[in-house]
């Protein structure tokens, strides 16, 4: 416990959680400190370019775990079961319509790339090793949850509400999403490549890494104000209330499933992220198209204004400490 | 010079629609369009900008189509039936061309 | 396709001025604007471009509203006392618009 | 307020023709544009978009104008001698501005 | 031979070319991976700024050889008489207009750097050393094709597409061209500051370069594959036939100068890759400018979406292994 | 004496003052090598992480001298004094208007953070250390200048010209600008997590950060240079005499200060450079809300295209000898 504490602070005065905060409270204070649109895509690209391509080499270094396989599987069935609880929670905590809360819970079964690889980045800076594939296990959650809840508005929301789901080419765009074409793409090829092509690039994804995510994560931190700034009015107690509830719940699904299937510390507390999360660009992208009735302030305002930063800052630490204490080998 | 009449047809629309909307236009015999970026608005839905947001979700295009008065009818209905359920705008000029053989 | 008389807006003004320019809009009752990037232009203050600037000092804006005829004196008018002192030009055509519940 | 009967010309070009089209502009006595980025379109020589891109070749931009209605004529002609040969469009509508003495 | 074989299969393997092909793949599916222009751009003046201060440096290093005038003057009379091969060979495998067979022919004489980028990437990769001047041939090689194409307009071509040659201002807009300048620049500062400019800037300009490349390359891997998809109605057969042949023949013609002029097995293979390249940056904004009844889509398509990929997955290799086989030290 | 041509000769042949001169030639001769917008925005995000974070780590490496405090306080004095001197000089040199000359007296009572930042960088490389905190000094040096050319416009500007002063939310734009905010906010994180924080991003800011540098200098030289074509019309006689004279009177003034104050050599100089600076991002900015009226190609002209230059070339080898031969440990 008193171990759990201390982690805790240690993350939360790393430098990356630090310019989150930064970002935060300079876009709560106002100032116009600002990232380009095209510097704030160049560093995602960057970070799922890397990311995906260390995952790659690192299965290609340690061999294929028969746990792939199993995670991967797993992954895909809390995507797609979290929407459910997420759904049903929604319903207890707040009066949204149905639409609304489906489209919240599109993204809290779907996932966080950036709070993923803050999580690797702090497991890495700890010295916790984990599995290379996780990064194929968060690529493969992003998608099921979408579906989960164009199932459910399909059960419940009014008729008007559901021509999108049907919308012609809108899983192409989901399964063929930027993100997803490219951590996987980058993760194929450094499987393919491994240890010969992971010295070929080494110096660019692993050395300034930290430094980059950073400045993303300040860009985040601004984004994340600016949203909650323009948007409190759609926080009622029952909607920030599950924004604070759910990782929680998202994270225990995800430390049983890590446990069950035996994954090491630093994978289960990776896993629980993964569940913990809520995915705030592919997922809302996909909700203007299929349900552009839902509210976008309201589930962007959940994603990124609350969940994010409660994951970033305290659940983080949180995921890792109670991982590293019941996991094998923790 | 000489001039010919023609509608400039101006539609603000999310991001992701963009290619939806173009498609519908070209089915609807639309020759043209230009698409503007936009870098942040005002609506029912608040204010939005386009800094330092990394996903599509949240941000808006212009495209503008200059076409012949006859097949303003055309292009507006096929613009409706993409914008009908999103947000955005519509908005019709009279306007004078160069260059007709184009339209 | 019903269309509905409105005007079309457009204000092209000095970056630092934007949120000055939108507040007022917003306060004389403007429901939306669109704000779109400009790139380059000319005036009587010479030509300037936005390649490889870094400070907000020297761009500008474009701002289009789309708003009721009724409504256009009030939103000249808060435009106006912003963009009186500053760089920048006002431009107002006649427009027709889908959706008239949103202006 | 007070306003003034102007023209709004815009033209589309390719980027590559922005300073040319400027230049000649300013020599036809035309003393302000603004030009607009554009992030694709389409017409008779396909779609295009600039995502990705690297150079100019492929890009096209927007030049707006406002001028006095006695002014037209010359700036027409100006912008024809450029766009003649190449892509784009120009699109002509009346307009009211404030702030007259700056046109 | 054998040799051959394996060292393709060594270059096809690599990451870079791999996340061209990813690009390609991604593109032809219709993903919606993108890169911001801007980031495009950005990584764009970083590569030509690190080749050309690295290039530089290495002329400032091993002093300058006798070879480094023959090597541009060769570049030069190459890059102006290429043209007349590829204006001929459209005119036997084509029924192209005599000017759009010259705004092609353009393209063919001139060079693209990202090739010559990708191919002494490759060379450092496999430790084949070849002059640092190569550079400065590279920039020198830009410019004389388009003189060749617009004097070719000018002798065959309809009167009405003659005009846009004496555009004013054109000759400075194509000798002072953005890359050029930066190219030369760098070249030229890279010269003068010698071991110790590159000592303050080489971790900048080496270590994260083929990490660069590789983003790159992916950028250029959609951007030709978006530009395929579009433009497949211009690729009849024999246009598609030349797109092929004709950096096969450049490659020979660069073979051959460059075994007379005895430069070493990399400084020879980089000869044929520049021969064998064809421009889609600074060629295109020239004859859009001096030539714009050609047809963008024909020579964009047949730069970018044939030859450069040509010639990044089997060209070079193809030209390594055989200036390897027959250079000089080779 | 000789030692001062020495060094003045290295840094003009240093890579990053030899490409700020490639881009002010590029951009008189009219290239059109160009930056996009957001590659140099996120250059500069990147140099104002880097620089601060690097200096909050100095001060907690090295303890917080005494001198931190009274160096803060004289700095915000040079700050708000300065803009007197050069309204002074502007009425004896100039027959500009009462507002244009406050609106430029606020630019050089300020500063310019990038050459404060190639001033560090030239003394890294050779080798003079100075005191960490001084960024934090630049960063309280940014404000004051605009509260006196403020108070001088109250004095002594027509009426009309007075209202944006009393402009809403003005002086919370300029005290919370981005740039400020970001340095100040990495000084502080740099401080707070010290050698820890600098190990997990020392490969992102110290590495690669004069390879950035050299980028955006020249990206500079680009815009000062094309500043300079585009107004050349203001540069009377007077004026240029002003833009080069001030950052000299500036220089002394920091000068005296530092040698009060007892700073080292290196710390000496930099409190020259902040001096002699004049700054063309953030306080333009806020003269365009303040002082509509005056005139921006002049303040923007003289800062980025007369002193500038100057400065980088000549002044900062000059300030850095005569503090090397004036200041304590010199
Ligand atoms: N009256 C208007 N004039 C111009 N643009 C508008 C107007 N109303 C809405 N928009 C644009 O459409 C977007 C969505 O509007 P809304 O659906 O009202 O939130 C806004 O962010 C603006 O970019
Ligand atoms: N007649 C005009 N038409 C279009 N834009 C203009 C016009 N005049 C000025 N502008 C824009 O307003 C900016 C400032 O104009 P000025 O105050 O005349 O220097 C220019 O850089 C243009 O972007
Ligand atoms: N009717 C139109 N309306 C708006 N923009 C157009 C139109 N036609 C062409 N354009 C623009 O001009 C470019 C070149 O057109 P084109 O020469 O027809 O290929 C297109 O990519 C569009 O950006
Ligand atoms: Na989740
Ligand atoms: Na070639
Ligand atoms: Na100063």
């Amino acid at each position: 416990m008193g171990d759990m504490v201390a982690l805790a602070g240690q993350t939360l005065l790393s430098p990356m959680i630090l310019f989150f905060v930064l970002g935060l409270a300079a876009a709560l204070a106002r100032s116009d400190l600002s990232f380009p649109e095209a510097i704030a895509k160049g560093m995602s690209l960057y970070l799922l370019f890397a990311i995906g391509f260390k995952g790659g080499a690192g299965v290609a270094a340690h061999g294929v775990d028969a746990g792939l396989v199993a995670t991967l599987l797993a992954g895909v069935v809390l995507s797609a079961a979290l929407p459910f609880l997420a759904f049903a929670l929604l319903g207890l905590l707040t009066r949204l319509s149905a639409t609304d809360r489906a489209a919240v819970a599109a993204h809290y079964g779907s996932i966080s790339i950036v709070t993923f690889v803050t999580a690797s980045a702090v497991l890495e800076s700890r010295g916790i090793p984990f599995e290379g594939y996780m990064v194929a296990v968060a690529a493969a959650m992003e998608a099921p949850a979408i579906l989960s809840a164009l199932w459910l508005v399909a059960r419940v929301a009014p008729p008007g509400d559901r021509a999108g789901a049907a919308e012609p080419g809108l899983w192409r765009e989901i399964l063929l999403n930027g993100s997803i074409v490219l951590l996987v793409g980058a993760f194929a090829i450094g499987w393919t490549t491994g240890a010969d092509g992971l010295a070929e690039i080494d110096a660019f994804i692993t050395a300034p890494f930290k430094g980059v995510l950073c400045l993303f994560l300040l860009d985040m931190g601004l984004v994340a104000g600016r949203g909650l700034r323009a948007a409190r009015g759609v926080l009622a107690p029952g909607v920030l209330a599950f924004g604070l509830a759910m990782p929680l719940l998202g994270a225990g699904a995800g430390l049983a499933t890590g446990l069950a299937l035996g994954l090491s510390a630093g994978g289960a507390a990776l896993l629980m992220v993964l569940c913990a999360s809520a995915s705030y660009i592919a997922v809302p992208a996909a909700m203007r198209v299929a349900l552009p009735e839902a509210n976008p302030a309201l589930y962007l305002t959940l994603a990124l204004g609350v969940t994010f930063p409660f994951n970033l800052t305290l659940g983080i630490p949180l995921y890792i400490g109670i991982a590293g204490a019941l996991a094998a080998g923790g | 010079m000489r001039m010919h009449a023609a509608k400039r047809v101006e539609i603000v629309i999310e991001a992701v629609m963009e290619t939806r909307l173009t498609e519908a236009l070209e089915r609807a015999g639309v020759t043209g369009y230009t698409v503007l970026p936009v870098s942040g608005g005002g609506g029912r839905s608040g204010r939005w900008s386009r800094e330092g947001q990394v996903g599509r979700a949240t941000g808006m295009v212009a495209v503008v189509c200059l076409v012949r008065p006859a097949r303003l009818d055309a292009l507006l209905e096929a613009a409706f039936t993409v914008v009908d359920r999103h947000m955005g705008v519509v908005c019709v000029t009279d306007a004078q061309v160069l260059r007709a053989e184009r339209f």
